[in-house]
């Protein structure tokens, strides 16, 4: 039985699976700042449940000891959604890659975000599509060359990860780079300790495969927010997001609000209508003779 | 006289819904059995919209062959009609002042005209009453309970308060006075009171049915995306989930549906989804998914018109193909067809024991018709159905939970988030018992036998499988879904006609139920499958599966077969 | 044959096919707002294709006597794109609703928007699925009454689909109200003249399933954006589409952008590597000998 | 010596997969014919990855049964192969200073050391040639011609420049090298040169092959989504479309992609998609709506291990059910299974012509050893084939535009936007022959039969099916995809043992070729049907529109059965 009477270290949020991310790989610094974060926070491992899509990114809730759904590619948040509503008293943290979370799962971001859904949602941001071995993701810049795009892709905007989140009303959106453990760590345990929907973009180096968006490149151009930027100002955060100083990539948190969560909503709901989980289905039976 | 159709026909909007409706409910609450069908415009406004009720004394089958009594509400509703306007049949139309601008007299059809529009708006000043004039009629004419139908105006418009009541009661005496000072009843159809059997009756229509049996399985998590002729078990389940601290989530699409409905089934919920064919063909992967991770959940599909957006109001039964192969890969399914209303209700809370004893996903399949169709039923008793839960997954010490463990039956114990040492990874890799990938050829194979091992015996699990007649037969018919209420009273009328007929009726659709079905063929020289579809898609799986060789009988106009129609088929191939 | 010698007027765009709408339904505004459009820009009714997904706004395209392409729910766009790629010289305008738009199909706008992809996308946003009979659509606003959700969505933010489309990088951006068609089909004009992809959200009241968001609501409310508002200027637009006065919805012109679009980025890769409808296969087949 | 099979396996990233394609070139440039096979790990980096070439002299009809050779580059491909080393095979292993840390000693087996690490790290000082230093001892163990390995260095690293192929060209010599100053050649198997009767030859995958197959088929357009194993596909039309002026579009999603394409195509264009399981379970509601729009276009589903993500990088053929039954409502579809790589060219260019003349998606079910894999292959003459395009319409001034004609064959004109007088609307929903909505059920019942009327002789269209044999056979077998490789290979097996036995090679999988099936099947006592899935999703679409019985043979472990394996089988049925 796993009973928390000893503090849980990091390490003890490891499984015992082997990680398959190639030597070198980002990813490796945000599983070591989630273990970090989550001992922190000493979650209960019998009570969170990581859960993730397709990628390389995604295989990340294998190497925890919680609960995890490795669902499908581009799926973690409604599964992440459902399991929440599922089970209120779980913490749900999320997991994936940027063309899992922003391609594929485009779709599902704005609801998932403007119901402040309580969930963590965390994206390893490689500008490509690690797993797939190889091709332009919607944050790749534009022009990227790639596997299926030897002449550079059409594209003329990338997608801005922040910017997506803040637009339909996110209540977290922070950024950080997995070359810097300790502020990740700091990042992932603030975004699960907020109340409703949180979001990290985590920059994640795929040494593979991307050539361009290197670790050497971001660790010269990762800065943190201007002390001055008021992260309680939507209108900042989005410019703060989508023009930041030319050559440089913010990191830390954008954008801080409070606001009722789905599951707030959900139970006062309930509650309204005089919720009973032995309601008399006879009730509902004799609502219906004629 | 034991059995009268009564169809009403006009404009969608015009109010046909209600007064149908109304009609329905006051004759069951005079102690008639009804049963109804509907027929929605796929058009937003307009369109020919049509209410048809059948009542009877007797238990009824289905939607029954054409009408006796037609009541049209425009001249679009009498035309799409005349023809079934056979002898014998009674036509109550608005005339004049509405829409019909000619008298009509069809031969051997008694034509009654009743200026509905006009007393709606001169006499009554709301032409919205229009609908309420016609009831009124129809009630002084056919003798259905007129104590009923006020007793039905009450409890619908009491909550509105006695003004409304009031419009609503002076709009039916409206109808019936003009029917009782201008018209001298010549035609035999007469419904009156009866004593039914069971008294303790519901009206509940297939798509609310369909609700009800999930609540009563413990279903307390539905998400959804709206969509004709599905909508309705959503509604239903939005009123009464919040009540039972449960959750209803519209969600953006039909892909979050399913993974909501799949989360919240790991989550440790009892959890469904309902939708129709386009909704269904989105959610394929995640079906994958639920087999491959073995997730208990049930999708309630209610068929539409087919291919593509195809005739979304109309009737079909052509997701079969899709409900048992639609997915990549290998991946058993469980699908399972209701006959009727009462039906849905039982077969609801099957799906869900089946999904919880099997860990698979469980579709069930209605259709436009039966999902819309409201039938007087026997009121269920929540509390007298068996409710069978997953397996759950107890810490004996033996080492680490082993989430897919390989045994005899295949079915493996299931942790729930929160449970203490049960964390494993849900997965839609292969994987070995652990839950951790694995690719080796030994474990794929071993996976795939479990996941298949789980349902080798299910035919046994289900109620027997009815069969009319008995001894020999010169025909058997094998059919699925709403259209088991034609066959049985086709079969009735072949029996009656001396012809040995007898049917079978499966419920679980897919996997086939083999065993059964080639019994059942033992005795039978034919077999004659009618379905409505194009393809002959139950004929083609049950082929698919054993030797027999079945005589396809595809109706595919958006509408059911009727009883005389199939009586007339097995005449031809019997 | 159609040969465009006198000039066409909004009725020659119309077709035969009866239209379905309630009376009183505001993509009746729109509907004639679109023909006069056409007019004034002369769109040859062989060369203009008008793509719809599935919603009551969905029909326009039978109603018009232009080609037309009534595809699925929420895919209007892809399929849109599709057609502008297959054929660059077709005028390619595609129609739908809210739900249509920013529910099922909001995973494809970022991506068709980003692109710059040369379209014009119309919605009739009805704040409804009206369709379907009344369901709360991403546009309601939060805690709306509709048949699903009787006791009021549990939504926090609704989306807003101007600032959908300004995140993601979209080059016009504009709103108006369908019971305004003079403006209407000016935005509308100059929506299709516009270079790369240009958006119109039309306020479109549904009468019969919206009693809040009504024609009365917001003939009252409706505003031109102010005078000094800049177009050119991305922040300033996504405030004013994000943060507009209590109680007031703005028309206009949000944003305007040049921007190179796909096609264009297509043509310049082709280009530069020396496309060649008559380029001879046996080259590559040449490329594949040992 | 005709036959060789060198199976090389080690860590994914270790460089296998480039050394065996140069072993496979070398082999091709010095006349001799060869077929690959390779398994990819699932891992991102590391795992076991395995590249196996087969080498003749003859026509190489499959991947064969084992090897001849083995070369392990670490310990797990020695394990992973250590059963498989048979008498009268042959090692060859990193050893000393690799992975593995003994000296290896199999009764009857040739074991030959070979410190590949070693030599690249010590002498060449640059680990990453350790393939080429295998790819030298190989060639001079099994006398792979020398200089056709030096003109290969030379061809693939010239554009590198000469220090690049200077590097390679040391390390070949070292890795020979040290075969010549140590090992004695004990073994029976050698390469050498050979003359083949086809002088014009390239190699390429099947992958590739079916964007080769596009391209002579007039197909510009391709628009996908990642995923393995079919990315191949689409790297490959990524080079070409844009010279040939064509347009290559990564769209967001699966669903975006058939959109795409059937956009594309609406507005003229020849246009496909490419996938694996998972997407082809997104498109299957735009397939519906291709279907009934009526819009030609290609979908190649490469197949993997299913169901859900499964085992990505594994091989099975486990679609087709999916393929032919995938979507709601009744929809025709045509499904083509090629079974080798040439074929993947051949059966793209019909996919393309059939697509066009009916008007219909067509499915091309390939799997991930098919796609994979490199041939040897006769050059392909591109204006060799017939490629048809679809029926335009040309105003007749005999009235509006009908886009959906009624008439004898099914199939109608079809304008492209820009066509004078040619205007009409795409649609899901059913509808007249203009294309305006419409759902009547005489409407319904005439456009549904239309659609099926297209392809009811669509079985005539493909070229005659192979069969191998001839007069009355004790045992027949049928089989798709590229099981047929294995199938030709145990056959001849079986006949040079004395057998009565023939096989059926259907292209066309669906509709089911049912005329062929049951001729062939008359002149067979038994019937065995074998294929890489658990269900016998072929035999069960064959039992499904035949009476035929059916020995289902399904193999599902990942990998295509041997012809020792089937041969085996084909002793113990027939
Ligand atoms: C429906 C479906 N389509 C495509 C794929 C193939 N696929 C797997 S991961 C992936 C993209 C991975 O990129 P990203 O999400 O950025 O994760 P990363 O590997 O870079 O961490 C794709 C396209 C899939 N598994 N399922
Ligand atoms: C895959 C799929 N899911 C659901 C539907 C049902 N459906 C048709 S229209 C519609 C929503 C319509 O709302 P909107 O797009 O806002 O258009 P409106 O009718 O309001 O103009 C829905 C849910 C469908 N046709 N296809
Ligand atoms: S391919 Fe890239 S993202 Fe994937 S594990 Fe390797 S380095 Fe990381
Ligand atoms: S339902 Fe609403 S949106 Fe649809 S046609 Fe009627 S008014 Fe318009
Ligand atoms: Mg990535
Ligand atoms: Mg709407």
């Amino acid at each position: 039985m796993t009973t928390a009477t000893v503090p849980l270290k990091a390490k003890d949020y490891r499984s015992e699976v082997k990680v398959v991310w190639c030597p070198g790989c980002g990813d490796y610094g945000v599983l070591n700042s989630v273990q970090k974060a989550f001992a922190e926070l000493q979650l209960p491992i019998n009570n969170t449940v990581a859960v993730s899509g397709i990628g390389c990114s995604s295989r990340l809730p294998y190497f925890l000891k919680t609960y995890g759904f490795h669902s499908l590619h581009g799926r973690s948040l409604p599964v992440g959604a459902g399991i929440k509503l599922g089970n209120p008293d779980l913490e749900v943290v999320v997991f994936g890659g940027d063309g899992d979370g922003f391609s594929i799962g485009g779709g599902h971001v704005p609801h998932v975000v403007r119901k402040n859904t309580d969930l963590t949602y965390v994206v390893m941001d490689n500008h490509i599509y690690g797993l797939t071995k190889g091709q332009v993701s919607p944050t790749s810049s534009p022009g990227f060359v790639a596997t299926t795009t030897p002449y550079g892709a059409p594209d003329t905007t990338s997608v801005n990860p922040l910017a997506y989140v803040l637009t339909f009303g996110g209540t977290f959106v922070a950024q950080c780079f997995s070359g810097n453990p300790k502020q990740t760590a700091e990042i992932v345990k603030q975004a699960i300790q907020h109340k409703g929907f949180s979001y990290v973009n985590i920059i994640s180096p795929c040494l593979t495969f991307n050539k361009i968006d290197t670790f050497d490149f971001y660790k010269d151009s990762v800065a943190e927010l201007p002390e001055d930027h008021d992260n309680g100002d939507l209108v900042q955060a989005l410019d703060k997001a989508l023009n930041p100083p030319a050559g440089k990539t913010y990191t830390g948190i954008f954008y801080k609000a409070s606001k009722p969560t789905l599951i707030e909503n959900l139970r006062a709901m309930n509650k309204k209508v005089g919720a009973d989980k032995n309601y008399d289905l006879n009730k509902i039976i004799d609502a219906h003779r004629p | 006289m034991s059995d009268l159709i009564i169809r009403i026909g006009g404009e969608g909007g015009e109010g046909i819904i209600s007064s149908g409706d109304m009609v329905a409910q006051a004759a069951a609450r005079s102690g008639l059995n009804i049963l109804t069908f509907k027929t929605f415009p796929a058009e937003i406004r307009g369109g020919y919209a049509m209410y048809q009720i059948r009542f009877s004394t007797d238990e009824i089958k289905s939607e029954g062959s054409g009408f006796d009594v037609m009541c049209a509400f425009n001249q679009e509703a009498l035309d799409k009609n005349r023809s079934a306007l056979k002898p014998g049949t009674v036509l109550v139309y608005d005339y004049p002042g509405g829409d019909i601008k000619e008298e009509v007299n069809i031969d051997g059809v008694t034509c009654y005209n009743l200026p509905m529009s006009q007393i709606a708006k001169k006499e009554l000043e709301m032409y919205r009453a229009k609908n309420m004039v016609a009831l009124g009629a129809l009630s002084e004419l056919f003798d259905i309970s007129s104590e009923s139908v006020r007793d039905t105006i009450h409890s619908k418009f009491g909550k509105k308060g006695e003004k409304v009541v009031g419009i609503n009661l002076n709009a039916i005496e409206a109808g019936a006075k003009y029917v009782r000072e201008n018209h001298k009843k010549t035609d035999p159809f007469k419904m009156g009171k009866a004593e039914r059997a069971d008294k303790d009756v519901i009206i509940i229509s297939g798509n609310n049915a369909a609700g009800l049996g999930a609540l009563i399985a413990g279903c307390r998590f539905l998400s959804c995306y709206p969509i004709t002729p599905a909508t309705e078990v959503a509604i239903f389940m939005s009123k009464y989930l919040p009540k039972l601290d449960g959750t209803l989530v519209q969600a953006e699409d039909e892909i979050a549906s399913i993974a909501n409905v799949i989360g919240a089934a790991f989550a440790g919920q009892k959890a469904m989804t309902s939708t129709s064919g386009p909704g269904l063909s989105l959610m394929q992967e995640f079906l994958g998914y639920a087999s491959m991770a073995e997730i208990p959940c049930v999708v309630v599909d209610v068929q539409r018109g087919g291919p593509s957006t195809g005739l979304p109001t109309k009737h079909e039964q052509s997701d079969l193909f899709m409900a048992a192969h639609g997915g990549h890969g290998d991946a058993p399914r469980i699908v399972l067809s209701p006959e009727n209303v009462p039906d849905v209700i039982d077969i609801m809370v099957q799906a869900f024991n089946l999904a919880e004893k099997y860990q698979v996903p469980v579709l069930v399949l209605t259709d436009g018709s039966l999902g819309n169709r409201t039938e007087s039923i026997q009121a269920p008793d929540p509390n007298s159905y068996e409710i069978i839960d997953r397996k759950r997954y107890a810490p004996n010490g033996d080492g680490p939970y082993k989430r897919y463990e390989l045994n005899e039956s295949g079915i493996s114990a299931m942790s729930h988030p929160g449970d203490a040492d049960g964390a494993y990874i849900a997965t839609g890799l292969e994987h070995f018992e652990t839950s951790a990938p694995g690719y080796t050829p030994e474990l794929h194979v071993s996976m795939s036998d479990k996941r298949f091992r789980k349902l080798e015996n299910i035919e046994d699990e289900l109620p027997p499988i009815e069969v009319q007649g008995d001894g020999e037969a010169d025909l058997g018919l094998i059919s699925w879904g709403s259209t088991l209420g034609t066959v049985r009273e086709s079969v009735d009328m072949a029996i009656a006609a001396g012809m040995k007929v007898k049917a079978l009726h499966p419920k679980l659709v897919w996997p086939v139920p083999v065993k059964a079905i080639t019994e059942f063929a033992s005795g039978c020289k034919k077999i004659l499958v009618p379905e409505i579809n194009k393809q002959g898609q139950l004929a083609e799986i049950i082929r698919s599966k054993t030797d027999l060789h079945l005589i396809q009988y595809n109706v595919y106009g958006g509408l059911p077969i009727t009883p005389d129609e199939l009586f007339e088929k097995i005449k031809e191939v019997i």
